[in-house]
């Protein structure tokens, strides 16, 4: 059945939208028609201009709202997600003790030129993140944190060195979408060694999402609100299907 | 509390002074009565509902004895004739007038009433709802909500979107809903009934309106476990009758002030004057906090040049309240951040200017309105102002604090423009949670210098007003810029000298109610 | 010649766009999810959702920035403006002096329920706004202003009444329409009455233009940022064109 | 302006603790050079350019002497008995040996150099250069804006977008343009060269794009009548040759802090102390204004439990800025309002904060960051953050503002964000302008409270950092909760220790410049 839904501002269905943008034109009365069509050419009706203003003389900036014309059936919309039942520390720290007989090794890093390492830190370092502790403090885990700007080889060549199982990767500038081309040249370096199976790589950073990470190859993929266990639940589970089947 | 070294003999005077502006408009208030309080008074005795042509039945009999009688006599004239003969309720007699079964013009001529006393057991059942309801809210209020009270609108126009976006607003903080009524209401002379969905710029008042909201408002303070007060206008042509509405309905505040139907409305003077009285005794007796609007003078006029009118009006409504028997901690006395966000030091004379409030009425529950005039389209910028303004509230020590919306100068709030409200007004409590108690302000820097001129300023204004009475001030347009002649204005032809016979059962119970409370 | 523009958000035609709006669904990733898919629908790229929250059990709020993906052109777009030059209030009065031989009657009114004065006091009033004196201040011109809360019937009998050149509508409330409604009904009015050529009616208000204004059937509209001598300007030219060509 | 009741004692007993502190590390770097303190003296002596493989002149030189001789004589020692027997331009020099038609090895086993004042011949022209720059900088500045002064940075990537963003947000209102660079640069061990139109997250930092900038902000400079001030970075392991094409170019700032490049670049720690030093001399000398970076340890670490850290830094970088002959006024330190807003009084404890700062570093342009680690992706929340961020900025007389953007969280700023930030700043400056002289802390309050427990708190911290040495503090992670090893990061290959026979005739001439003018 089709469920049809529109924005809604006060009434149900009113489609009511707000949005802001600027345009390389004047701000003057055709630059406040031209941002109306514009925004007419989205799709968008009962358009009003609230606010418009000269950021300099050829740029001009709009706040406008309006009504979405068409609304948009989301019966079909699925969620790409890591579809694992998340478990505590407790509960993995037991699968791990009860389904390897070895500690797993987790290798992590910021890769490229990305010096942020808050994000890799709030998922391996002891401390943890708003409360939860991080991978370190993981019973059956072993968690190495190389920190920031580490480059894909020697993510890797480390990662060998270490015998790890799972390599964890953090990517948090992506302006001009360089966290894309980062974490290709990661995947195409380990098809290159013929060693992606060997590893369960697992991404993440504020603008890494599952779906994202499965596009480009990864098989897991992490966005803000997410603690160790919840990757570590992704991670054992994984690893123990990999250990069950693959070898 | 004194930081602004204010002149306690200066506002000792002012008071006085806006004692007799007030009391001299009582003995016109006294020697009146109205349509509207007639009809409050019939509303009083059970009679609810509307006819075959959606005429409400206090509307029947009001007009039925205005156009067939003589209204100057009073409702309870009439009906108490009536209940004599007829033995029936109220409700019955005014079906039966609208069926032209009952003529009650043959009790006209007819001498002072002796059956007064039959109308007390038709009362009862009201008044004892009211207590019942006033009971209610005050158990509620064991567990108040931190001040000051988040305040926000609801204002679509269909109640049932109302309470979508009222319940949304608790969930999310706010301690205090109102729903705005449609534009035209306040200028309609009955009361509509029944559940609306069809308003303009806001949601009819109606008693079942007030009833659905209320409930679903119950609902969600019992799941926040907090309080949440539910708001709306005892104000316009119904100013009584309304207010007898939101007793029965446990309202638990009522915008109510004859002034702002005069200047912003063109009621007329006289009409609304005699109503609010009216509505104030019933509100005082329900335990209903008003709110007033003063800060709708800074909608039209200056609001650093103005400053002195809002604080003069706000000391004439508290006399007006006072004379309605009505306690200080109901009387929510508006005034607004409205000064022009160009002007130097914006946020140095709004600072000024609310402390100052708050010191000459430590009791009140002032009502403290956002910016409105200088919001514009630019909605970041909004953000901001409103942001300037939660700093002054929480740092001024406001109790009602209604929230601006960055959408002001727009639309009436959508359900995210009422969210970021609440976030903003959660976030600025929090950051300047101890903040007034930290700071002093230079006793002869220029935020105390602001408060005392603006109190000097209305001080004069009031002796001013006081001189040509309250009727020639507005017809001078004393506030808001606004002149309003006393024999203009919508409503004058409800206006009824009171005739020697005239008894307003109603207001003798409640004041006498009252005596011993106040 | 095509006058392509896209948005601009720090390079020429990235066609960065910021929205917001509210869905009636839950918060969650599928709400999300949906959120995109409604931005995406609208022709819109590389859409992220910076921002979910919920604002009740069935409602959400979505901040969300993209890439317009088709440019507009704007070669052609036109702009419906009062095409008067705007005189200043010298050149008005000499102007009246010059081509009317009577005093020139404008009336003015906020209508229907609307009681918002402060736009037309703007126009019409001695103090004027901002700085400019309103048309109660202008030799040659007889102001009246109605207030507010005028019926429409009511405004055209005085406009009668006073032996009328001009009548000024404002109309500031919006919601659900209601100023459309007032004005039609105006208008209607008035061609019941045979009366639409004996008056030149100019509306304002913060959400009119000049287009609505043509649109209704109004001679012109001003918004925000007019003052008396853009209407008087408008005003004196068009009753002289209509005293020359007219009668 | 003393609000806080801080202890000057315990404020001189800090200072003379972080002196040790830097007095100790000062014998080390005294020490040392570094390929990049070298190839900044080539730049000095005029060398420029790429060759045909883009490689910066100044890296041939010195890689070449590093990889066939011994560095630790300095370049000084090669070039001035290259230039005895040669008699050409260093340039040319530099040219010969990139077409391998010189080998300056062969002066290697030469004794000190008897012609390091054939030098001053090349050196002259950059240092006149510099000198006319720093002239016309302080002519400029003699029409200051007022403070805070408002910095907004812009980060397209391309220069020529850079350019119109910078223009754009000068005539808006904006005093500073900083031009943040690309992510990967401050790695590199060379400049890139020429004007560039590629980078993530920030633009190359190279003398063309300076000269370009510089040109454009000159114009809009004149058209505004006021100065538009320059920033870029000399930090990373090109410090002090990025300080030379900075004094050349006439920026106005560099950001410029050693212990930022260990911490949050990994960079050595010895090998960037030894930079910075030079990279200060060069800016004292030039009249920059530094920016060093303790406000970025609160982005890592908590801004409320660290507070003393930052205060800690801040003294510990005035005394390596001293021992650079860099005037008080020329140390911009650095400090944000970075404190959780979740947390109750947070806008108090940022108030007592900067503050403090404000007070204890009097003369100091300090240089005040926004809040970045908690914004979020809600733009309309960050307003308001910013909002407060700029209350407190104006009110406790920061000097250099950075403005914070609503969409921080998101990406580096588009023009409209800058715009909006710029609006939200001016107007609080105006709502705010004189609210610092209107108010006064509470003596026995939170506010004074806290900003007297960072002060001890900091003073503890220099103590114990000045017991175990600055490096093994580092190794202890007593910043940012950030451990760096002596011997570990990048650029410890290009630490030497200084020969008997090493020159540095720029340090010497400057320093003895400065001799007088300190
Ligand atoms: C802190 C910070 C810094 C600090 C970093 C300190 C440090 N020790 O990491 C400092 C000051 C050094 C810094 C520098 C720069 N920064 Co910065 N910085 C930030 C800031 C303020 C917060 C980031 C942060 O720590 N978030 C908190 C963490 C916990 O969140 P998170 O990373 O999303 O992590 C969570 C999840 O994503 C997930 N996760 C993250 N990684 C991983 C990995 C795995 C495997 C998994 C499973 C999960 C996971 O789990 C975490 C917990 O839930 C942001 C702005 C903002 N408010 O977001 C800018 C920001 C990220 N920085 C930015 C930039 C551009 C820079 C610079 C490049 C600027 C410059 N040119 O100088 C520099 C250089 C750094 C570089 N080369 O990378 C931009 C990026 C723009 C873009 N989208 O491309 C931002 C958005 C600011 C801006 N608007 O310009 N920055
Ligand atoms: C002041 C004000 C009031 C005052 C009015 C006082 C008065 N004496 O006018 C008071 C407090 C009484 C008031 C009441 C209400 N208001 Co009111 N009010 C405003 C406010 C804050 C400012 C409007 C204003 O004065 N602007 C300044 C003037 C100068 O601007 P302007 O009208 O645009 O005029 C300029 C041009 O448009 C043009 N112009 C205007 N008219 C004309 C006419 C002609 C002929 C020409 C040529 C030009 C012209 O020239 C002017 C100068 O450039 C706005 C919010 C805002 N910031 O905009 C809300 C606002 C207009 N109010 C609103 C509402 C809903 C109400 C109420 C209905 C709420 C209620 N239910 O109680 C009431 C009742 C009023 C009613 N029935 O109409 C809404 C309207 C929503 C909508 N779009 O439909 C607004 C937008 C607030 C909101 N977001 O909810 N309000
Ligand atoms: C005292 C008072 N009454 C009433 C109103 C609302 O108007 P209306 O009576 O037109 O619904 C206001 C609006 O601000 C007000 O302040
Ligand atoms: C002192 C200092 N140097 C440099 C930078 C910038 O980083 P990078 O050197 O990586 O360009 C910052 C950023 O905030 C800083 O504070």
């Amino acid at each position: 059945m089709k469920q049809l839904i529109r924005p809604y501002g006060d009434t149900l269905n009113d489609g009511k939208i707000q949005l802001s943008f600027t345009l390389p034109i004047a701000c003057n009365k055709k630059g406040e028609a031209s941002a109306k069509a514009l925004v007419e050419s989205l799709g968008i009706r009962d358009v009003s201009v609230v606010h418009s203003e000269a950021l300099d003389d050829a740029f001009s900036y709009y706040i406008i709202y309006g009504t979405v014309a068409n609304p948009i059936d989301i019966e079909n919309i699925t969620v790409e997600t890591v579809d694992q039942a998340v478990m505590s520390k407790d509960a993995i720290e037991a699968y791990i003790k009860e389904k390897f007989d070895k500690e797993l090794v987790f290798i992590g890093a910021s890769t490229g030129t990305d010096a942020h390492t808050v994000g890799i830190d709030a998922i391996m370092n002891m401390k943890g993140f708003n409360g939860h502790y991080g991978l370190e403090r993981y019973q059956g885990i072993k968690a190495i944190n190389l920190g920031s700007q580490v480059d894909n080889e020697t993510l890797l060549k480390q990662a060998l060195h270490h015998h790890a199982d799972v390599i964890l990767i953090s990517q948090t500038v992506t302006q001009k979408n360089i966290h894309i081309k980062n974490l290709t040249e990661f995947i195409e370096l380990l098809e290159a060694e013929n060693l992606r199976e060997r590893f369960i790589v697992i991404i993440g950073g504020p603008r890494i999402d599952h779906s994202l990470a499965k596009e480009l190859g990864f098989d897991a993929g992490f966005g803000p609100k997410n603690y160790a266990y919840d990757v570590a639940s992704f991670a054992v589970e994984a690893l123990y299907f990999k250990q069950k089947y693959d070898v | 509390m004194n930081k602004l070294y204010l002149n306690q003999q200066t506002i000792n005077a002012a008071r006085l002074t806006a004692k007799k502006i007030a009391d001299s408009v009582q003995t016109f208030i006294d020697q009146h009565t109205t349509i509207s309080v007639e009809r409050a008074l019939c509303r009083m005795l059970g009679i609810d509902g509307v006819n075959a042509l959606d005429i409400p039945y206090p509307n029947i009999i009001v007009d039925h004895i205005k156009d067939n009688a003589d209204l100057s006599k009073g409702v309870a004239h009439y009906l108490s004739y009536a209940l004599a003969e007829h033995k029936h309720a109220p409700q019955k007699i005014a079906e039966m007038i609208d069926q032209n079964c009952l003529d009650l013009s043959q009790y006209d001529k007819l001498e002072q009433s002796p059956h007064i006393a039959l109308l007390t057991q038709y009362l009862t059942p009201q008044l004892n709802r009211i207590k019942r309801q006033k009971a209610t809210r005050e158990t509620m209020q064991l567990k108040p909500s931190k001040t000051p009270l988040k305040y926000v609108i609801v204002a679509t126009g269909n109640i049932y979107e109302d309470v979508k976006q009222a319940v949304a607003a608790a969930k999310q903080g706010a301690d205090i809903i109102a729903v705005i009524r449609t534009t035209g209401q306040s200028l309609l002379d009955y009361v509509p009934y029944g559940n609306t969905v069809e308003g303009f710029g806001g949601t009819y008042a109606t008693q079942a309106n007030f009833a659905t909201m209320r409930v679903a408002l119950d609902q969600v303070s019992d799941d926040q476990n907090r309080p949440i007060y539910l708001v709306n206008y005892a104000s316009g042509l119904c100013m009584s009758e309304i207010a007898v509405m939101g007793a029965l309905e446990r309202l638990d505040m009522m915008l109510n002030d004859a002034l702002y139907g005069i200047i912003f409305r063109d009621i007329n003077m006289q009409r609304t004057f005699i109503d609010q009285y009216f509505s104030r005794v019933i509100s005082a007796y329900s335990g209903i906090t008003i709110n007033t609007g003063e800060d709708n003078y800074l909608t039209t006029s200056d609001a650093f040049l103005e400053a002195h009118t809002v604080l003069a009006s706000q000391f004439i409504n508290e006399q007006f309240a006072l004379n309605a028997h009505m306690k200080k901690s109901l009387m929510g006395l508006g005034h607004a951040y409205e000064i022009d966000p160009a002007m130097p030091n914006s946020f140095l004379y709004e600072i000024a200017q609310a402390q100052m409030a708050r010191e000459i009425f430590p009791e009140a529950p002032l009502k403290y309105m956002p910016p409105t005039k200088h919001m514009t389209g630019d909605i970041f910028q909004g953000v901001i102002q409103n942001a300037l303004f939660n700093i002054t509230a929480v740092s001024t020590d406001q109790t009602i604090h209604l929230l601006g919306m960055l959408t002001e100068a727009i639309h009436t709030p959508f359900m995210s423009d009422r969210a970021q409200a609440l976030k903003n007004a959660q976030y600025i409590a929090s950051a300047f949670q101890d903040f007034s108690k930290e700071i002093k302000f230079d006793e002869n820097g220029m935020i105390v210098a602001r408060a005392q001129s603006v109190l000097s300023e209305a001080n004069q204004l009031l002796s001013s007003i006081k001189n040509m009475g309250l009727f020639t001030a507005l017809e001078n347009g004393v506030f808001a810029s606004t002149k309003r002649q006393m024999t203009s204005g919508k409503g004058l032809e409800g206006v009824f000298k009171k005739h020697a016979v005239y008894r307003n059962p109603v207001l003798e119970l409640m004041k006498k109610a009252m005596a011993g409370d106040v």
